[in-house]
């Protein structure tokens, strides 16, 4: 085990929790398209983030056993296992996100832990800072373009990849976990700026938001 | 020298204009003078005119590899005020300032000086408490300046959105009434013709490629015209400072980057201040001709290709439409950059060097042009004397050895 | 001939407009009637509007010369309410639409009659370039009286006064090809590109795609051009890979194959955007495309003749009169003379014998013109003059005659008698120039060539130029020169080209073209009327060679002396003919004179189309805590603090009437000193930091020691630059042997991040340490006052016993049912515990405490509050009492630097350098003013002889200062040379009011110097 | 706006992604108290600043967080390299030659006509 001190910030307790978007949700609203709607915009909050360090042979033996998954080792990958609820990216040479199910994280973590012993690596729980955000619709593509600097062409970016990359004047994780799919991982202070800059963007596709 | 007037723009125009003089000659390069300036920015021309008129030394060279003015002279956005922070650069300045109030006359060339005021804008606590700081600081020394609050701004600026729902609300702003703009080009272009009529020799179209130093002392310049010596040397190159270093075989505390400004196309006179804001990082003012002329935040690569990025052309319009949400509909006309020559104290350096004889004036990086006649006037007097100017004494470049830097950055604040 | 009673120069037949249905617009408040695919320009002169505005300097009555980018005259003021203002809109480039309201932007009392014009007539010739330098210099003090009229003078239209109504919209956009200009060499390249499979946009500026093929005389296959340009718009409209961008104007190329492509998307529906399914559209796009390879096939501009009295509406060139006929169905006038140095130029009195108008005479410099044009031209019967040049134009608001005369080019000489021919129009042709702006803005200079009389772009990497702007003009050759660089720009992308057959084109035979720029008169330049260069800056032939005269020899100097390409049309029309002046006066060739730099924007792009998205709500970021819903709620006012939005204080009625500021922030000062507060703290940079040499990391980066701090304690930390001087503050937790949470500043926590991975990573790699940013992922509440503990006791399940949580502990437990991690430590020198928790659950735990705090006395308390508490114990803030030039000695916090550990951390060695070794630097004291009840001024200056004149010697300003509620008086921190050894004495801080402050130096601890009340 | 390829992400990318750090391979002292106040003095302020091929430190601020090395004319603006912190430039000024440095310094900055 790592001497490092891990906590669990989840409490089985029920009590009411704030996804970074609910203060967004009170003040803009969660605008619903009248019509049909090119573009769909859903909020998947209250998941467990985890930032990995380590360098990718330490790493990978670890996350192959605990979470069942290859560690992406090669840059921009995005790796999920078959149902879509869990993934890791890779976010620089000894940098990986994972986002598991609320309340896994910790169990996840500890596992880790355990496994990768004394090795010298580092995870930290992010799962309060950040959330996920996810577009669909056809016009998702031409709302990020409008968005991030980063070339999200198909034939540029396929299913499987992520990036962090610029987000208006904030920054961004996007990735593209499906065909028809992308997500965009928003730090939390940030969180109510990149909503209303999407549905300001995404108001000319008939924006919806499913709360 | 053919005394400027408007009687005799009169008589000229009754001549269909066939006498006018030319400004300045086109001389042969000289085998030797006393002094040689390279660079014949709005620096290099004002030290040679007062070399020249005040301190008798007539046998000068002024080396510019272009034409002359075309540097960053020709680039700025002709901001002149005078109100930094430290002592010893709020004497440099004020010293400028004190000259540009008598220049167009000294110089029989009118450089448009118009003291239409400065404003510089603060948005949040710490920039009011800096203004605070640095007004007091002014007035002690003697210059002009108070602080005025949003109302007074809003007084002075009725076309820009102090209000209070602003991203950046304005909370205040220092104000020199003093400071204003100068049309750059007749700077340099006035100087130029003063320094001429004082027998100072502008050779355009003339690089120094290196220079000539024995025992640690120089004695001339190579060109692409050839060789020309001087014992005496001062180098007023700006951006390209650092590549003349080398030649003398050191280096310098600077770093050259490109520095962008725009102007929007001419529309009727509608801003009759100078208005500059840090936080949200931008400034501008109306020229005479009717053009907006706005300046851009400096990109932070070394560059000498007097070009820069777009995203900083991007963030300064943002920053101006911030300040004057009416100017959205007004169009960007041009957009151009300079090479800077910036200092990590954002002061300049005004120097002997390890190589005797061998002076350098640089380091004015984004903000030198307010300072074209002082700069000049007390580079000159180290040239003709060989001791440095009591002015200049400070900003040697041997401060940052010391570690006694000046540090402007505040009052420096956005790029101007 | 007219179809309707006004419209006098519509002709019957021809172009591309749709005379079914008439748009109505209104010009200087006169009503018009056009149609749909008419600009303003060609509706203006088929209603036989001559004067479209005056000019800038002399005031001379301007008409339409060209028919698009180039146009430097037809500049008016569109906008039909104050919000909808569009200043300076060219009617060259401007649709029609029904509706439109303009006028003409300069002109007094009216464009027809202007008073000014007078003025310029007779005042004209004291203007001279640089007639300012040279005059309104006595008295001294008079200038800026002066410049008001000069000033009054300025400017063509008008900025509006109401905020724009419209919006603005960025789109990234990547692709392999992008084409700019779909003329003959676009298309061709965009197909040949297309077909490949390579992603490529199109952008031409124009309202319809097809550039010069739209009005053009020649045939593809035997058919009319344009016909093949649809066909071709049709096969790339079907292409998923292609995007074509109509109205796009590629207005600025900027280095690694980047350029802004600027899209009008409502501009000809109407001034304001259109509302669409209850969504107002975009009014313009602004598309930053990164190209992979980028194909310039923008054509060219053609030169007008320089002659006298060329400025007189009636005077165009050749190629627009072309265009106006063949495109707009409208023939600018009755009477046609054609001056002309090339068989291009012809085209124009052909397309105006086949409208039905007459050509009085084509004048041809050439002494033997020959080529298949004149060819057409003799077989139609016009008159050919040969060897002659249009000297003069006639006329004062509209041609009435051309002087025609017998020239020697050489010479630069009138050879031959003037005949004078009436006409009403005026067509010129001096070649073509082209277009060279957009590869320019790279920075590569362009090359002469003499072939072609005019400049050909230089090139960087990427980049290939076709067609007209190649300087390659017959048709076959320039649709051939467009599907090879299509070819080699998909190659270059890793694209091969199937098969692209090209259209048979007319091979027709050319004469060469004779190099005239400036037309000689019987007079000398000086001494003739004007011959104009740059029309809209009213720069003449004579004014260049004043100004080589006087000494500008320079291009660059010249173009400043006279303005020349200083207008909004950034000298395209005028900018060759001005430099071929030049160098005649000069007597240099062209290509040694030199083009001036020409830089983006192509044409001028407004403001809001580069801001796009960014302004108003979305100008920046505001970053929120997660608390922030209930600050908002509570009535706080907020700071901004970087990008993040704290509250600052928290204002309450009292009977009935809003706290001020000062009351606010007494009564929460007060209730933390007496009872307890809380701060929302959540914006502190939080770093966490792990790996087994995590402990000699923050011992190099920080100025302290930390090989002995113990799981499970707190310590504060400085950091410097290597420059010594203090950076950062904070508070770092061992939360395990490897394991670190570091705080940072609010503002300095992205910064922070950055520096450490930048040492580690280049300096410092064989440590093993990570660093991870989780600002975000904790919310830090900050209880603090006496009843701190019994708070936090009834909500939580620590221990928070004195002796087994001590000041500067940390321990983690429960409260208000969360997991939290607790720190002992205190900013405003009462008891305090920082609660941090998830974000998720920070609202939770806030408003339980609030709810179990009632009854002590909790208060919130913002960022004042928080400056005025931490004041009073002399704690600093970075930024605040630090200015970059302030060293750990200098706050006299020789506590913290660790001179004697195993590594030179970072700032230690300059510390020891002459100037901050010095005695006497600028140190931080307190100062307590004389009386009690004054609040010094934050920055006041501080002099030890207020008596000293005027410069009067400053030892040091403050920093801080406040009201202390609980001492009863003002305070204040200060920066005082050699303040450490100057406890007691006095000093004085002379004000801009005139009154002098006293005060003394004190201690920097005001409250509680022995620090007892934070250890309770 | 420059196109950059970020050695560790194994793409171009747009600038905004990027900070630049300023001229790469500085090296600070291995035993700064061993430093004379003028050496200390160059090692924190003095720098190359050449015109023409350049060696700089740029940072995937907005990416991978990763420091790099960038070899860029500063005149034409082309990057000639991009490596990995630690690594060695295989272009240098002396690598390139003279004359097409010269070309491009003097086709790309515009003081001269
Ligand atoms: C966009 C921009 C906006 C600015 N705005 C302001 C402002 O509002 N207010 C303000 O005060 N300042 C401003 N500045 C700064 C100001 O322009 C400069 O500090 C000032 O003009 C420097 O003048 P100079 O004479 O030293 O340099 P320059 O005018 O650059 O002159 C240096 C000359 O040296 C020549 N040279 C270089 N190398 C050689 C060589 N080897 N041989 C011969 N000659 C050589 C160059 O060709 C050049 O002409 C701005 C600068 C820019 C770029
Ligand atoms: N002007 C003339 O009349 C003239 C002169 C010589 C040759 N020609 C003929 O013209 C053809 C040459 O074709 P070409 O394709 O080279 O030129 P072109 O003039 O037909 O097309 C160029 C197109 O580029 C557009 N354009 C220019 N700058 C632009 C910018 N910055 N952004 C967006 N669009 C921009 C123009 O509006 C135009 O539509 C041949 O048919 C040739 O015979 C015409
Ligand atoms: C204060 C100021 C005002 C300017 N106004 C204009 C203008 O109205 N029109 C214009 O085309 N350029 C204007 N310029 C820019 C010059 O055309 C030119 O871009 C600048 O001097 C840099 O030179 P370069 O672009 O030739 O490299 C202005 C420049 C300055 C410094
Ligand atoms: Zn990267």
């Amino acid at each position: 085990m790592s001497n490092a001190a891990t906590f669990d910030t989840r409490t089985e307790t029920a009590i009411p929790v704030e996804s970074p978007l609910a203060y967004s949700y009170r003040r803009s609203g969660a605008p619903q398209a009248g019509g049909p709607s090119r573009l769909q915009l859903r909020e998947r909050a209250m998941l467990g983030h985890l930032i990995l360090r380590g360098g990718a042979i330490v790493l990978d033996e670890a996350v192959r056993d605990v979470l069942g998954l290859n560690l992406p080792g090669q840059p921009q990958t995005l790796v999920q296992d078959a149902s879509g609820e869990r993934s890791i990216q890779w976010l620089s040479p000894d940098e990986w996100l994972v986002i598991v199910p609320g309340g896994e994280e910790f169990p996840l973590e500890t596992k880790l832990r355990e496994q990768l012993g004394s090795a010298h690596f580092a995870i930290s729980d992010v799962s309060g800072g950040q959330t996920l955000i996810e577009l669909s619709g056809e016009a998702a593509r031409e709302l990020l373009m409008k968005t991030v600097v980063y070339d999200v062409h198909p034939s540029h970016f396929p299913v499987g990849k992520g990036v962090t990359t610029v987000f208006a004047k904030a920054t961004t994780i996007l990735r593209r976990p499906s065909e028809d799919r992308w997500e965009l991982v928003i730090r939390r202070s940030f969180a109510d700026y990149c909503y209303r800059w999407l549905l300001d963007a995404g108001a000319e596709f008939g924006i919806n938001v499913q709360q | 020298m053919q005394r400027y007037s408007g009687f005799g723009l009169v008589k000229h125009a009754l001549s269909h204009h066939e006498n006018w003089e030319r400004q300045w000659r086109n001389p042969t390069p000289k085998k030797q003078y006393d002094v040689i300036i390279v660079g014949g920015g709005g620096h290099g021309l004002a030290t040679a005119y007062y070399l020249a008129k005040e301190f008798g030394v007539k046998n000068v060279a002024v080396i510019e590899k272009g034409w002359l003015g075309g540097g960053n002279t020709a680039r700025n956005t002709t901001i002149v005020r005078s109100n930094y922070l430290w002592d010893e650069s709020a004497a440099l300045y004020e010293h400028a300032m004190k000259l540009w109030e008598g220049l167009s006359q000294d110089l029989n060339y009118n450089v448009m000086f118009s003291q239409r005021g400065v404003l510089n804008l603060g948005h949040t606590l710490q920039d009011m408490r800096d203004i605070q700081r640095r007004v007091n600081a002014n007035r002690l020394n003697g210059i002009d300046g108070e602080v005025l609050d949003a109302k007074g701004v809003q007084e002075l600026v009725p076309i820009m959105d102090c209000s209070a729902s602003a991203r950046y609300p304005v909370m205040g702003a220092s104000w020199q009434p003093r400071a204003g703009v100068a049309r750059h080009d007749a700077v340099a272009w006035g100087y130029a013709r003063g320094a001429d009529a004082h027998g100072v020799d502008i050779l355009q179209q003339t690089e120094v490629t290196g220079f000539k130093i024995r025992d640690g002392k120089i004695y001339g310049v190579h060109t692409n015209r050839g060789d020309i010596e001087a014992k005496t040397v001062g180098c007023v190159t700006a951006g390209n400072s650092s590549v003349l270093a080398k030649m003398g075989g050191f280096n310098l505390p600077l770093e050259s980057h490109p520095l962008q400004a725009l102007v929007s196309e001419p529309i009727k006179p509608i801003l009759d201040t100078v208005v500059m804001s840090n936080q949200v990082h931008g400034y501008i003012s109306q020229s005479d001709k009717g053009d907006l002329v706005i300046g851009a935040g400096i990109d932070g690569y070394n560059g000498y290709g007097q070009r820069g990025s777009y995203p900083t052309v991007e963030h300064t319009l943002q920053a101006i439409v911030e300040m004057f949400p009416i100017f959205s509909r007004v169009r960007m006309n041009r957009q151009w950059g300079g090479i800077v020559d910036t200092c990590p104290d954002a002061c300049p350096i005004i120097s002997k060097t390890p190589v005797k004889g061998l002076y350098f004036n640089c380091g004015w990086g984004t903000g030198g042009f307010k300072a074209t006649p002082g700069s000049g006037h007390v580079f000159a007097a180290s040239l003709a004397k060989g001791e440095m100017h009591p002015i200049a004494e400070p900003f040697s470049m041997f401060r940052f050895h010391s570690g006694a830097l000046i540090d402007e950055h505040g009052a420096a604040g956005v790029a101007h | 001939m007219s179809q309707s009673k006004q419209q006098v120069y519509r002709l019957n037949t021809g172009g591309r407009i749709d005379r079914s249905r008439t748009l109505s617009f209104t010009f200087n408040g006169q009503r018009y009637q056009g149609h749909p695919g008419d600009t303003l320009a060609s509706a203006l002169l088929a209603n036989g509007i001559d004067i479209v505005n005056r000019s800038f300097k002399y005031s001379r009555p301007r008409g339409i010369v060209a028919a698009g980018a180039e146009e430097p005259n037809a500049i008016v003021q569109l906008g039909s309410s104050e919000a909808a203002q569009v200043p300076n809109v060219r009617a060259t480039q401007q649709a029609l639409y029904d509706g439109l309201t303009a006028s003409s932007t300069n002109g007094w009392p009216n464009v027809q009659r202007d008073l000014m014009g007078l003025f310029g007539k007779l005042g004209g010739q004291f203007m001279p370039p640089g007639f300012y330098y040279k005059t309104f210099m006595a008295p001294a003090s008079m200038w800026l009286t002066y410049e008001k009229y000069i000033r009054k003078a300025a400017g063509l239209g008008r900025s509006p006064m109401e905020a724009d109504p419209d919006n603005y919209d960025h789109f990234n956009q990547h692709c392999d090809v992008l084409v700019v200009g779909a003329g003959a060499a676009g298309l061709a390249a965009a197909l040949a590109a297309a077909r490949s499979g390579a992603r490529v946009m199109v952008a031409d500026e124009q309202e319809e795609m097809g550039g010069s093929l739209l009005a053009s005389r020649e045939t593809l296959e035997g058919k009319p051009a344009d016909q093949w340009v649809a066909r071709v718009l049709d096969e790339l409209a079907s292409c998923e890979n292609v995007t074509l961008l109509p109205r796009t104007t590629a207005n600025g190329y900027h280095d690694h194959n980047f350029v802004t492509l600027h899209e009008r998307r409502t501009e000809h529906l109407g001034d304001t955007a259109p509302v669409e399914n209850g969504h107002r559209q975009v009014r313009a796009r602004l598309h930053r495309v990164r190209a992979g390879q980028v194909i310039l096939s923008t054509g060219t501009h053609e030169r007008p003749l320089v002659y006298a009295g060329n400025d007189v509406p009636g005077n165009l060139l050749a190629g627009a009169v072309s265009t106006y006929i063949r495109r707009y169905g409208v023939a600018p006038g009755r009477k046609l003379v054609l001056s002309t140095s090339n068989d291009y130029g012809y085209r124009a009195a052909l397309d105006w014998k086949e409208a039905g108008c007459k050509v009085v005479a084509i004048v041809d410099a050439r002494e033997v013109p020959a080529g298949d044009w004149v060819d057409a031209a003799r077989a139609q019967g016009i008159k050919i003059i040969t060897g002659c040049a249009v000297i003069e134009a006639k006329g004062s608001n509209r041609v009435t005659a051309a002087r025609v005369a017998k020239i020697d080019i050489e010479a630069f000489k009138v050879t031959g008698p003037v005949q004078e021919l009436a006409c009403d129009t005026i067509a010129s042709s001096g070649g073509y120039s082209p277009v060279i702006h957009l590869a320019s803005h790279t920075g590569a200079r362009p090359t002469w060539r003499d072939d072609i009389l005019g400049f050909v772009p230089g090139l960087v990497k990427g980049v290939q130029a076709c067609g007209g702007a190649n300087g390659c003009y017959a048709l076959g050759d320039v649709l051939a020169e467009g599907v090879e660089a299509g070819i080699k720009a998909a190659a270059a992308m890793g694209h091969a080209v199937q098969t692209v057959t090209l259209p048979s084109a007319e091979r027709l035979q050319q004469g060469p073209a004779v190099a005239l720029f400036q037309v000689p008169h019987e007079k000398p330049t000086l001494r003739g009327p004007k011959q104009f260069v740059d029309l809209q800056n009213d720069v003449t032939a004579a004014g260049i060679e004043l100004a080589t005269r006087e000494g500008f020899e320079s291009i660059e100097h010249i173009k400043r002396y006279t303005a020349m390409g200083f207008g909004t049309d950034q000298g395209k029309l005028g900018n060759i003919n001005g430099m071929a002046i030049a160098a005649r006066c000069l007597n240099r060739s062209i290509p040694e004179v030199g083009t001036t730099v020409f830089r983006p924007n192509y044409t001028p792009v407004t403001f809001g189309a580069i801001v796009g998205r960014h302004c108003r709500d979305l100008f920046d970021p505001e970053r929120y805590t997660a608390l922030h819903q209930w600050h908002v709620e509570r009535g706080a006012e907020f700071e901004d603090v970087g990008q993040w939005k704290r509250p600052w204080y928290y204002p309450q009625k009292v009977n009935g009437k809003t706290e001020t500021m000062h009351e606010a922030v007494a009564r929460e000062c007060l209730a933390v000193r007496e009872k307890v507060g809380i701060l929302d703290a959540s914006t502190l940079g939080k770093i966490d930091i792990q790996g087994p040499d995590a402990r000699e990391f923050l011992a190099r980066i920080y100025t302290n020691k930390w090989e002995k701090l113990a799981v499970g304690k707190c310590r504060y930390g400085l950091m410097c630059k290597d420059d010594g001087m203090v950076t950062d503050d904070g508070v770092t937790s061992c939360l395990a042997e490897n394991h670190f949470l570091m705080t940072t500043t609010t503002g300095g926590a992205a910064a922070i991040l950055e520096w450490l991975e930048l040492w580690h990573q280049t300096e410092w790699p064989e440590l093993d340490v990570y660093f991870s940013s989780v600002t975000d992922h904790w919310a830090t509440m900050t209880i603090t006052g006496p009843e701190a503990r019994k708070l936090l006791a009834e909500i939580s399940d620590l221990d928070l016993d004195r002796d087994s949580f001590k000041f500067m502990d940390w321990r983690s437990g429960n409260v208000a049912g969360v997991p939290a991690r607790v720190y002992r430590i205190s900013f405003t020198g009462e008891l305090t515990f920082e609660i941090n928790v998830q974000a998720n659950y920070a609202m939770h735990v806030w408003q339980t405490l609030f709810k179990h705090g009632e009854k002590y006395g909790l208060t919130p308390y913002g960022t004042e509050t928080m400056h005025v508490l931490r004041a009073e114990k002399g704690f600093i803030i970075v930024g605040q009492e630090t200015d970059g030039s302030v060293t750990p000695e200098d706050l006299g916090m020789q506590w913290a630097i660790g001179y004697d550990k195993p590594y030179s951390w970072i700032g230690k060695r300059a510390l020891t350098r002459s100037d901050t070794k010095r005695e006497n630097r600028k140190q931080l004291v307190g100062l307590r003013p004389k009386d009690p009840k004054v609040i010094l001024e934050e920055g006041a200056q501080i002099v030890f002889d207020p008596n000293h004149a005027i410069p009067m010697p400053m030892v040091g300003h403050v920093t801080s200062s406040y009201y202390s509620p609980i001492l009863d008086s003002g305070f204040a921190l200060a920066v005082v040379k050699g303040g450490h050894q100057k406890l007691g004495e006095t000093v004085y801080l002379p004000m801009a009011d005139g009154q002098t402050f006293e005060a003394e130096i004190v201690s920097t601890i005001f409250y509680d110097p022995k620090g007892e009340r934070q250890n309770v | 706006m420059f196109y950059i390829y970020c050695p560790y992400c194994g793409e171009h990318r747009e600038e905004e992604e990027f900070h630049p750090k300023g001229q790469a391979h500085l090296e600070r002292p291995k035993e700064p108290e061993a430093c004379s106040d003028e050496e200390w003095g160059d090692y924190l302020f003095f720098r190359d600043n050449p015109r023409g091929v350049h060696h700089e430190m740029w940072v995937h601020a907005v990416g991978c967080r990763k420091f790099f090395n960038v070899t860029r004319h500063t005149v034409s603006y082309e990057i000639l390299e991009t490596y990995k912190m630690g690594e060695q430039p295989s272009i240098t000024a002396d690598s390139q030659s003279q004359a097409r440095e010269g070309a491009a310094v003097s086709q790309q900055e515009g003081v001269r006509a």
